[in-house]
């Protein structure tokens, strides 16, 4: 595979666009996590905000630093799963980590991850699929603590 | 018992060592509990990797470290699943004396203190009982030793009969409330036989006492399961299994290598590293500080998957049988005094003994001129020894690669050195 | 500095590896400070020792045993030599990082009261003082720190220039009477400055602290006489300088080693064992339990004769006219920030650096891309890189076996690096 | 070399006979010295009675368990140093170990020797040297102590 298409445009653009960038007020009901990749030292803290009934997702807010595929990833990330079913975003990042733990077997759709699908290429470059995965880890997290 | 189905002479024909001579004659190679022989498919295991993928692990991006890194995650597994466990119980150590002091260590750094809030429960207070056997290699008896010495801790031993077998009577009256780590080995270097495991691990859990292996005698010679045994920790070594020196595992339950405190610290078991504190990875990471035994891994992997392609079942049964042959023989020759000779006990194919009236250092001598490569001495296990009146002994020890006539020149042999030192009839 | 003399295709021919491809392209390989290509002299030799020679050392009569014995006391007097030390000074161990757990866990073990009775001088009392610097690689700051943290006593950092030279003002003012231990790099593997021994070892040694030293990045790289320079022990790991893993070697002054309780106990270290109580040997054999990397010495032993066979004088003048193309070419790409950018110091072949606006593993996949291999993240130095306000850089490091050529493929390849992210002019 | 050239008959006889085994009782001029091989557990413990004036050796006795090589080499000591000067016998136990080190090449005197002259042999097997070297070095331990 050509660096080309590791690095589509899409992701430099979300890389350096970083959309949800920036922590939203910690208000209930809202959780956050932080999550770290030993390897590389890269780091996300990540917060989501539910729906009053807890049943959604509001928003998706983060910070961190780290190489353009996981700054992308965060980015393409947050404009997914705002207002998504909290089963629906537990299903998407089930989803998304068997596409990238495939080795470049299982793709990622358009329809259902949007710009995230340029992700793809990822999956054959195993040293870096930690890399994509650390914001969609750091929201599971989140989900889980806001049970 | 069937006889035995392998092919020797393909197996053999794996093993360039064995080809060799010895002081002019064919080899005999009967000193496997010491360091087996490795088969050309690990050496070339080792090779390849060498020649084609080289680099450092869990480190950086470049392709080559990231197939590394997957060819020894994968050796992980191979070497996991070879003992029946996941491959995230499985720690990479430099050997089963590495392992141990690791056990040992990581205890007495729980006892320090140091470690997750979860580690306390690993913590030693003085009084608190260590328990091995009379039977220990020194690799199992002193690190306990050593941990007792440093914490106030007590160590007690569990006695051995007069036949080899352990004497539960006395493991029943020796573990207590008071115990906290009950370490023996599945099977001793010097006595061959396989202990009661079970007995032993629901005696030390009811005592809510800590388990540990050493299982540098049985993983190359019999089907292993370490979690279905209920151990909490267990060790080998890898140059005793057809594979490479300076590699071994430690196999650990993961709810015990969760809470368990790092031993050696370094790169690569961290998560953030402060110049005054540090935090550390889950296991097995949190264990393997600094460059891993990348290529040894690999030779590991290659080991076990030569084992399995023949079947440890049938491994077993052809060692079996070898003893057997073994053990009948000496026991039929005068003047011989086998060490923990239990009839109906369990055994891999080793039998220690002495030749009465010839030094075990004579006798291996004579041997060696036959070309026939024994192992005399204590065997570092000099406790035991001392148990039984002597100071050395002589060790034959078969493993999957030697043959019933290897047995019979042994035999032999030992028939021959009384009579060549002008001792007894 | 006259230029390089080296038959460079003839070394290069040597390292099988070497002519490898990467990603379609002919490999670079710029990662030897993580760990080394081996030559296939090195590979050899542990390949002919188990094929031909196999057997464990230090123990039994069998002429097997005595030949290994000997390659392997060979190995070590042939390595000791490469260090300028005798063989009894040279304990072999896993790599640096056990080597510096050693270290920091025989002191405290003499804290706990262990080890003969000289052995007490090593004791720490609450509110001693270790002293490491901020340059340290993890493996080197760990161990001081957990020893701090099991036995009270305080750890204290020497600082760093901006420039990456050590601050010796601040070294002067961090060593003083409670000072019991300096523990430092000679060369740190991210900077590639070669630091003040002399300067470090005459402070603590009037403090009377026991000095460590982590020759790692130095042992591959340039002539190394460990007795000249006077340090009390030091740590280097084989598979960095041309040999295999899982195997280093701790050099100890004669009167530290002969006072040193042991760290890891079992077998071949010791004199009596008994139920409760052991005695244990004379160095080296106190520090090494257990059966031995006895193939990987004698790989490690062919590693420094191939070395010598080229001259560690002529090595060290290659590599310094490779670290000057490196250096002065990274200086004239925009965007480059070299850690460590002193002028006028010693070095070896190896820059660390940041691309600014490109996260190190997204430069390090671009290169990795173009059959580059370097390494990214951080090197096992966090608190380092915390200190230059980063979190991860990109490290090229060369060795005896990288040519001019392979430096200019790096430099065009890292000039083109911010273009491809869209960043900076 | 042959096991025979190894294991010579003379050798096999002291090893039974053990000239000197037993210890003589430790009166003054006395120095006793335990040595032991700690790769086969063998021990020796050596007795030297020097003369009233402490120049030369008296008699020599040891009691321990070891090998024919290490018993047979004890034996062949005793009779060899009664009576002689102290700085001969030291001299002596240097020569035994430049020989029984040379690994084959420098052979042992039968006119300087007597007896343990048959241990040449010994020299080609490293593993055995320090069995024949034990009764000399508690000797010369011996001798160091009651300086
Ligand atoms: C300066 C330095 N010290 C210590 C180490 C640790 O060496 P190892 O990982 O071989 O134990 C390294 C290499 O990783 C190093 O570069
Ligand atoms: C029963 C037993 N335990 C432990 C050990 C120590 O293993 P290693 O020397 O490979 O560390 C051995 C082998 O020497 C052994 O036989």
């Amino acid at each position: 595979m050509s660096l080309e298409s590791l690095y589509q445009e899409l992701i430099l653009d979300h890389s350096k666009a970083r959309d949800g960038y920036g922590l939203a007020a910690d208000e209930a009901p809202t959780a956050t996590s932080h999550q770290h990749n030993p390897v590389c030292g890269d780091d996300i803290t990540l917060r989501v905000r539910l729906t009053s009934d807890g049943g959604a997702v509001r928003d998706v807010t983060w910070e961190g630093s780290g190489c353009s595929i996981s700054q992308a990833s965060a980015s393409m990330l947050t404009g997914l799963v705002d207002g998504m079913p909290r089963e629906d975003a537990s299903a998407l990042i089930d989803g998304f980590r068997t596409a990238l733990r495939s080795r470049g077997t299982v793709p990622l759709d358009e329809e259902t991850f949007g710009d995230a699908a340029a992700l793809s290429g990822v999956s054959k470059y195993t040293a870096r699929v930690k890399c994509a995965m650390l914001a969609w880890v750091a929201l599971e997290d989140a989900l889980a603590r806001a049970e | 018992m069937s006889s035995t189905t392998l092919d020797l002479a393909a197996i053999r024909a794996d093993f360039p060592f064995l080809a060799s001579e010895l002081n002019g004659h064919p080899l005999v190679y009967l000193d496997s509990a010491a360091t087996s022989q490795k088969p050309q498919a690990v050496i070339d295991a080792e090779v390849d990797f060498l020649r084609t993928t080289n680099a450092a692990v869990h480190r950086g991006a470049h392709t080559l470290a990231a197939e590394a890194t997957e060819l020894f995650e994968d050796a992980r597994a191979t070497v996991a699943g070879f003992v029946g466990a996941q491959p995230e119980s499985l720690v990479w150590t430099s050997g089963a004396t590495a392992g141990l002091n690791l056990a040992a260590y990581a205890i007495g750094n729980a006892t320090a203190g140091r470690g997750l809030p979860a580690s306390a429960r690993f913590a030693l207070r003085p009084g608190d009982e260590l328990v091995v056997t009379e039977t220990e290699h020194h690799a199992n008896l002193l690190p306990w030793q050593e941990l007792a010495a440093r914490t106030g801790a007590v160590l007690r031993h569990i006695a051995v009969h007069d036949d080899g077998t352990l004497d539960l009577e006395s493991a029943a009256s020796v573990i207590g409330p008071r115990t906290r780590v009950v370490a023996f080995p599945h099977v001793s270097n010097v006595l061959g036989i396989v202990n009661p495991v079970a007995e032993l691990v629901a005696m030390a859990r009811d005592a809510g006492a800590l388990t540990v292996l050493d299982a540098c005698q049985s993983a190359p010679h019999l089907p292993l399961d370490l979690p279905a045994l209920g151990v909490d920790l267990a060790v080998f070594s890898g140059h005793k299994m057809l594979g490479p020196y300076a590699m071994g595992g430690l196999y650990g339950r993961a709810d015990v290598l969760a809470d368990l405190p790092p031993f050696l610290v370094g790169g690569s078991m961290i998560t953030r590293v402060g110049l005054d504190e540090s935090e550390y990875l889950p296991p097995p990471q949190r264990f393997e500080a600094g460059t891993q035994p990348v290529s040894q891994a690999i030779g590991l992997a290659a080991a076990v998957r030569y084992l399995d392609g023949i079947g440890m079942d049938a491994v077993h049964a052809h060692e079996v049988r070898l003893e057997r042959r073994m053990r009948e023989g000496l026991r039929s020759i005068p003047g011989i005094r086998l060490l923990g000779d239990a009839d109906g006990a369990g055994r891999v194919a080793l039998c220690a003994f002495e030749v009465e009236g010839v030094h075990a250092h004579d006798a291996g001598q004579f041997l060696d001129a036959r070309g026939i490569a024994v192992r005399v001495g204590h065997h570092c296990a000099q406790p035991l020894h001392r148990r039984f009146g002597m100071t050395a002994s002589m060790r034959a020890s078969a493993a999957v690669y030697n043959t019933d006539g290897e047995i019979d020149e042994l035999l032999d042999a030992v028939s021959g050195i009384r009579g060549f030192f002008g001792v007894g009839a």
